[in-house]
């Protein structure tokens, strides 16, 4: 897009960062424990949690490893390992 | 071809605004523009207006509010003066920094400190460089319409700059004379409904307006900022010429000149103060001295070439300021003429001279006492003290 | 071009009563501004202004400093402010007193003095001590520099009521002395 | 849809990838704001955490799927009002302000917005402070808490004023609807937020707590808990006030000692006992008079 | 000293001539207010009536005998924090402004000194607009109220919103002490501020109602009737908040109807029973409010 | 003699602050003044410092507050930048002109719009006429040596004008260096305490402090600022004396030369730029080519005569404006050194240059880019074009 | 005193306008009603009433005639009269 | 002089340890300085500074565009960050990896290489990872421009606990590679 330099715009695509690269651990989700209660993907500040075929999944894309979903699963059904672990 | 009445040159920024069809106004009263908002709401409350005027609680969000209206696409208007353009100056230099066009009215007054509420050009000076295109008025007829030529200007796609037409305080904004009224027709005619195509807010076409921005890209607004002032010359001058076409009023574009042809020395004014020197140069012509006037329309930007072109052959010239700037001893029309000249490679002796502040009268006598100081000037002589008009 | 100058105090429409005398100049296709000055503008401060009927366009944007004609409409000013100041030798003094012209002592300056009691007769017509539309008829008949008809008209328009007739009654009662051979 | 359905299926209109710390609230608040407000949305954010974390974008680029303006740190609700003064059609114009932005420097215009009755909605996420810069105080700033303009020596002790109540500030201010939200409690907050969405006769204020794992000094994977805890405390109660009516929506009849609160985190790790007492006496004080309002026949 | 001994014996620190109009009541409670305050006074006055009547001074001279300062009309109370800081030994510092000074311009000022806690006396008097630029409308115009920025015609129906409630929004700010005045009601005046000249400990916010024959149309005789009348409608009910404790100071069980205010004045002449029964129903509910927080335990 | 530590910019205009032992200090957080404040309220909460720190809501309020409290006779002290400096600008301007003396340090930063937080001049240059003395440092020493300096300029009775100290955001905010730090017992011989006389709110001494003020009067208060500001050279040049010969610093004054008394060309620069210049003319000089450094350390008031007394007689300069004048095509010290050279009668080969926008570089390659340029230049010539340094 | 023009300021006396000259009509107390309950001198805007010798008196130096003090009297004690009669 | 260019990310103490750099310098009585440039200034950003030490007065205020020293605290900037720019012949790169010099794949432009795990030494260490005072160590040990001892001090100075630990640990296991005759 040539650019007229009048007002500065953001209509080219949208900025993102790549966050996933900030993880020093990261979530892993035991399916066998979670009970698809969604308390997770309510409390995930950055949306990675989606339900999809009737199970919770994690998406690690732009996941930052914070530890909410973690810290907040009634069951405790998910784990943080270190990054590169599993 | 409309109608002449007497109204105060308030009234006839408030019908230059309604004229020009402005789908939002915020302003905040302050004197001496207070009637300009009471004459537009009043229009507003009798039906005779379709604007959405936003009863503001200060001067720093009524530009805001307009800021935010313009991006979203509207046209609007608001007037200040003094400390209300003091009060409004952050989101004021946004607001041409996002080159969002609008014409604000401005009733010149002296700033506070000394108290005061009177007539001034201190206000609009102090603040030239803040981005905004700045025009100067001499009389109620010339408030009115160029605050419809100044949507024509702050729109033009060359331009995009938003647009203050500045009239100084009680000199014009109370003053009572007759104006001729514009058709609505005739005024819609000159100038269309503006469509904003450089920048919106509309969830049809998201957009972020001002992301962060780097300094090589600001470089390049800045550039295109400057670039856009110095098409403003050729705007106006068109806008003025399709304005007289249609109306039969010609002001002569970024400047004014008044018997300069022929004349050796050169007054140079602003504002309300060059009637009084035109009357000055008409006494003093009878008398045989070959004075004439240069009448600074555009402040902002500089015509810098214009002035240097009426300058380059004479004698001598006078700038009388109706402000100061502080780091200087002189005025700033003075300090930027000089800056013009020296640029542009012309010396010519040449008088500062500073008057009107705080409402002090600029007399006809203070004029011809110029135009003789001028007299006795020689080629190349510059006053270095400066020639304070008390009384 | 005339000049005038004008004296009262805030709440006696020194304002009102100029731009009456301008649009009534203007609707006869002449020139005429008023410029007002200010001092603290609230009731009972010492109010001033500039006026001016001419031929031709106007474009002095100053205060008046030599009159034509000179406007008061409160009698306390005169110690106050200097309101004989700059008269010209044909000049037009106007004044709203009950005083008479002895009792006024006016100085040697004024060559032509008109004097209304416009006060009584605004007590009288509009029933407020409002002088301007009184004094607006001893103007007129002082001056001629408009039209008698246009000022009714015009403050009819503006005020309605029995403003006319207070500016009728002053026209009338309004007395005019020339001084030019000292009082 | 349940609150749980619709912040799953609704598209999300921020950015993927924002620069907001790991486990900030805010950034989970603004999401879950923009999945109830959706598309026909004008969002204006103001300098602060989420601008900068690139929610307004950079260079050429967008951060948000909406249309977005970074306002001025003290202008935000006026311009809000602008936007909605020239918009011919529906849309919703909102913004999401840190309490630096709406308690502070662009307090007049809000209270001026509110006044005014516009039609927008202000939604301030409540950090406590300017974290933006670097954490200094703010008015919303909790008595006590170390800042960095308030900082713990010799002399200094932290904060030295209480909280400015904002939400009962504003709600004196007679808002079609104002709200008080916290992302410990979801369901609470769409609801409030679908309801705030549907207001076209007034304005909107909702304040949300969003504490700061970056400048409170605590794990970002507790941020939630402290969230709850700020309302199991009451600390933050969770009310609204719909046209004049006071509600309390997640009524606390047994409010946990804020000690609780204070041990979670690392600004508050120097007040005494009797600091302690002074925000307890206060919280409590708050309690009551939100009880009166909502009492109130 | 009983309140009518010290209005009469304590010096009047008021230029004797102001140009205050004819009855203005503003110019009675400023009397009032230094005849308590004292000679240990310093006064900051912005731009509005009682500075354009000559209270602040003119070329050389003062316009009070107290020393006296005109602010910004956007910057009192922040000008007062200056002073109080900078002053070493104990002074009264004091403003006296309008409610457009006070609710609009200057709002955010006074709302960020009330939250610092600063030790000074904020002082509006409420003449409901601009009078001192012509009678614009203000955020504590009452609703239905023409004025030069609000006025009647074909749409237009005077000011659309109600009145901004500046006391119980300053209220909301924990000052050390609050109160509403009267000048119809001067011993409740003078008593309310000599306990605000007592005050150590913090921020003081007092509100005088102050009828403008004037702007408002009614004969200046009548000013302290129309400020009576206002208390007796409960449009302006008189109650202080003492460190958190609220208190109506003149109770009143049986209120007129604000109809009977409204019959008083021009500003009102064109409003419909529609019009009055609005500002009957917000007058009913703001009562109640005080009411609850007066009876909170 | 002090000892030597590195400390940031911001450190140092915090720690100048502190030795100047303001009794008020208001200021408000903003990128890159932040730690200024930061700084300051930890040397309170550690009892290193004896100051009020009133903690504001905004800029705004900031200013009002150090207003307030000078007038009641208290040395003030606050920081800020861009947005900031244009949210205080009406308290600001009426600062300047109640003539009471402050120092108020700024974190140079480009202005919104763009949106952007990094290094520029645009933010002082805009407010240039607002009455304030402003003077631009190069490093960490000169801002903590100039805030000292800036109180003795501000206080001297011949001046009594607040003074901003200007410092690049960035480039010297959050420079670390080594840095100087005087004994305070050194600073209080150079510094005695303030003790205001001209006015005071003070109930032992009542009076009206800015009463409301006619015209003919405005005339003579803006005329003794005026007057004021021009005594402010010598009395800046005399600070910076005294300066070095108790701390063993001298700056120049009003002006700084590096390498001037022989050079043909000269660039012109004002603040951190200013460094990466004298490398550029020591790089230059070392092949041969006879360029100087002309340093404006004091902008406003504009040091006309010191210009053109240094380029009286070369051949060419160039100024490199880190601003833009928004009417012009160039920067502010160039269009201002024209004005000079003009009113003063000289005729100098020149060349605009504006670079460092929005936290641009300016490097020392655009540096030497620039004398060679000016080295091709004649006599006489002006470029009308100014010359963006762009990446 | 010598100004220096540099901040301005009231410190040469006391700015006062002539308000008495305002006035249309003129309080005039009936001393023989007056109860001296001091009502309106609490009232009156311009402090012109005050106590002398056990008697209530009003001093018609800067009074406006506004007429509160006559509007307030619950005796009725004082009248507003045309100023220059009585 | 010698010229410093740094990387890293907002979180990695990038600007704190070219401060204790400069410190070290100053008390060592060079003159030295560091100028940081941030974009959007917030953990996981990247994050860059220029530093330079001299043993005269150091006049330049701008970046570094011909570094003689590179730090590059995240190895995960190598393909966002154009880290390389402007290397001198003689230059130095300096960087907190996990990877071996041949699965680094650097460019020919790069002299000499200086590779450590600081993070892993951070980790150990300190506990946490933030690898900068681990880095002081690495450059310590590949440029010689400030002594061990000043650093330590610094750094024990400014943040104490296991640090010093961190820095020694990383001077003694970095690892130096002359390149200049290709890889
Ligand atoms: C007028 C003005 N002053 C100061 C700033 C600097 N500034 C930018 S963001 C910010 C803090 C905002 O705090 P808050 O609104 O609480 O948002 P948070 O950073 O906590 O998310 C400040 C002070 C500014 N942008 N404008
Ligand atoms: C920034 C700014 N905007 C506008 C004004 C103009 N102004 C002066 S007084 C005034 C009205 C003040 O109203 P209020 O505070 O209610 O006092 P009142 O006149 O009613 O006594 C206004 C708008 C100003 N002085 N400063
Ligand atoms: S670790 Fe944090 S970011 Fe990652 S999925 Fe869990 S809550 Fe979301
Ligand atoms: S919170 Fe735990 S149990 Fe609930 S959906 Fe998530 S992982 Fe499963
Ligand atoms: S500093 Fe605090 S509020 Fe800001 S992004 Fe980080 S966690 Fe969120
Ligand atoms: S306008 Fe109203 S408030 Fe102002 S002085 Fe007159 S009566 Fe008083």
């Amino acid at each position: 897009m040539a650019r007229d330099f009048i007002t500065p715009k953001g209509d080219e695509g949208i900025y993102q960062i790549d966050t996933a690269s900030w993880r020093t651990y990261k979530p892993v989700m035991d399916k066998d424990i979670c009970v698809e209660c969604g308390i997770c993907l309510t409390y995930c500040p950055v949306n990675s949690i989606h339900k999809e075929n009737e199970k919770y999944i994690i998406d690690l894309s732009y996941c930052k490893g914070c530890g909410i979903c973690a810290n907040e699963c009634p069951k405790k059904a998910i784990d943080m390992v270190t990054e590169g672990d599993k | 071809m409309g109608k002449t009445i007497a109204i105060t040159g308030n009234t006839a920024a408030a019908l230059g605004a309604a004229l020009s069809r402005p789908k939002v106004i915020a302003a905040y009263p302050i004197t001496p523009q207070s009637s300009v908002v009471e004459y537009a709401a009043s229009m507003i409350a009798d039906g005779q207006l379709q604007s959405s005027m936003v009863q503001v609680e200060s001067e720093h969000s009524a530009m805001s509010v307009v800021q935010g209206a313009a991006m979203a696409g509207a046209r609007t208007f608001t007037a200040t003066s003094a400390q209300g353009l003091a009060l409004m100056y952050e989101p004021y230099f946004r607001m041409s920094t996002l080159r969002l066009p609008m014409v604000m009215a401005v009733a010149g007054r002296e700033m506070t400190a000394p108290e005061t509420i009177w007539s001034g050009h201190q206000d609009t000076i102090s603040v030239r460089d803040a981005g905004w295109i700045q025009i100067y008025v001499e009389d109620n007829q010339e408030a009115l319409d160029m605050i419809i030529q100044g949507y024509k200007l702050a729109e033009d796609k060359d331009v995009l700059i938003p647009v203050n037409i500045c009239y100084d305080g009680f000199y014009i904004s109370h003053l009572y004379e007759g104006v001729n009224i514009p058709e609505q027709s005739e005024v819609d005619a000159y100038l269309p409904p503006y469509k904003q195509e450089h920048v919106i807010l509309d969830p049809e076409k998201p957009m972020a307006v001002d992301p962060m921005t780097p300094g090589n890209l600001v470089m390049k607004y800045r550039k295109s900022h400057l670039d856009a002032m110095q098409r403003a010359f050729a705007v106006l001058d068109k806008a003025d010429k399709d304005f007289g076409d249609q109306f039969g009023r010609y002001y002569g574009g970024t400047v004014e000149e008044y018997k300069c042809d022929d004349a050796d020395i050169v007054l140079i004014t602003m504002g309300a103060m060059s009637g009084t020197a035109k009357a000055a140069v008409d006494e003093k012509r009878a008398q045989g001295v070959k004075v004439g006037l240069l009448k600074i329309r555009m402040m902002r930007p500089f015509p810098k070439q214009q002035v240097a072109k009426v300058l380059a052959d004479k004698k001598a010239y006078a700038v009388i300021d109706k402000n100061v700037v502080f780091g200087w001893n002189t005025g700033a029309v003075y300090m930027e003429t000089q800056a013009a000249l020296n640029q542009l490679g012309y010396k010519i002796a040449s008088l500062p001279v500073i008057g009107g502040l705080g409402g002090a009268d600029i007399s006809l006598e203070h004029m011809t006492n110029v135009i003789e100081k001028l007299e006795k000037m020689n080629k190349g002589d510059d006053e270095q003290e400066c020639y304070w008009l008390e009384d | 071009m005339k000049e005038i100058r004008f004296h009262g105090r805030g709440g006696q429409g020194v304002v009102k009563a100029a731009h009456l005398i301008v649009d009534s100049a203007v609707q006869e296709g002449k020139f005429a501004h008023f410029i007002p000055f200010f001092g603290v503008e609230r009731k009972g401060s010492p109010v001033f202004g500039y006026g001016r009927i001419s031929d031709t366009k106007i474009d002095l944007k100053t205060q008046v400093y030599k009159p034509h004609c000179v406007i008061v409409m409160d009698d306390t000013l005169l110690d106050a402010i200097p309101v004989f100041d700059g008269l010209r030798e044909d000049s037009i003094f106007i004044i709203n007193t009950t005083k008479t012209l002895e009792e006024l002592n006016l100085p040697d300056t004024v060559k032509k003095a008109a004097i209304v009691d416009a006060s009584k007769i605004a007590i009288e017509t509009i029933g407020r001590n409002i002088p301007n539309t009184a004094m607006l008829g001893a103007f007129v008949k002082a001056t001629g520099w408009v039209s008698l008809e246009h000022v009714m008209e015009n403050t009819d328009l503006l005020f309605g009521g029995k403003n006319p007739v207070a500016t009728q009654t002053a026209y009338d009662e309004v007395k005019i002395y020339d001084l030019q051979g000292g009082k | 849809m349940n609150y749980i359905e619709l912040l799953d299926k609704k598209p999300d209109l921020v950015t993927p990838g924002t620069s907001a710390c790991q486990g900030c609230p805010a950034e989970l608040s603004l999401r879950a704001t923009l999945k109830v407000l959706g598309e026909n949305t004008i969002m204006c954010i103001p300098p602060g955490c989420m601008a900068g974390a690139g929610c307004v974008g950079w260079n050429f680029d967008s951060g948000l799927k909406v249309p977005v303006h970074i306002t001025l740190l003290d202008n935000t609700a006026a311009v809000l009002t602008g936007i909605n003064e020239a918009h011919g059609r529906d849309v919703t114009v909102a913004a999401f302000a840190g309490d630096g932005a709406t308690s502070d420097c662009g307090f007049q215009s809000l209270s001026a917005t509110a006044e005014r009755g516009e039609n927008v909605i202000y939604i301030c996420y409540d950090n406590e402070g300017y974290m933006n810069t670097g954490f200094q105080r703010s008015g919303s700033t909790t008595k006590g808490s170390m800042t960095s303009t308030t900082p713990v020596g010799e002399v200094g002790k932290g904060k030295e004023q209480q909280k400015k109540d904002l939400p009962l500030i504003m709600a004196m201010h007679n808002p079609a609807y104002l709200a008080t939200l916290s992302p410990s409690h979801m369901s609470d907050f769409v609801k409030k937020m679908e309801k705030a969405k549907s207001i076209k006769d007034g304005f909107v204020y909702l304040h949300i707590f969003s504490p700061c794992p970056t400048g409170w000094g605590f794990d970002g994977a507790k941020s939630i808990e402290v969230a709850r805890k700020a309302v199991e405390t009451n600390i933050f109660p969770l009310y609204e006030v719909d046209h004049g009516e006071y509600k309390l929506t997640v009524p606390n009849k047994n409010p946990k000692p804020v000690s609780e609160l204070f041990g979670m985190m690392k600004k508050f790790r120097h007040v005494s006992e009797q600091g302690i007492q002074d925000v307890q006496n206060y919280v409590d004080k708050k309690y009551k008079t939100l009880q009166a309002l909502v009492g109130q026949e």
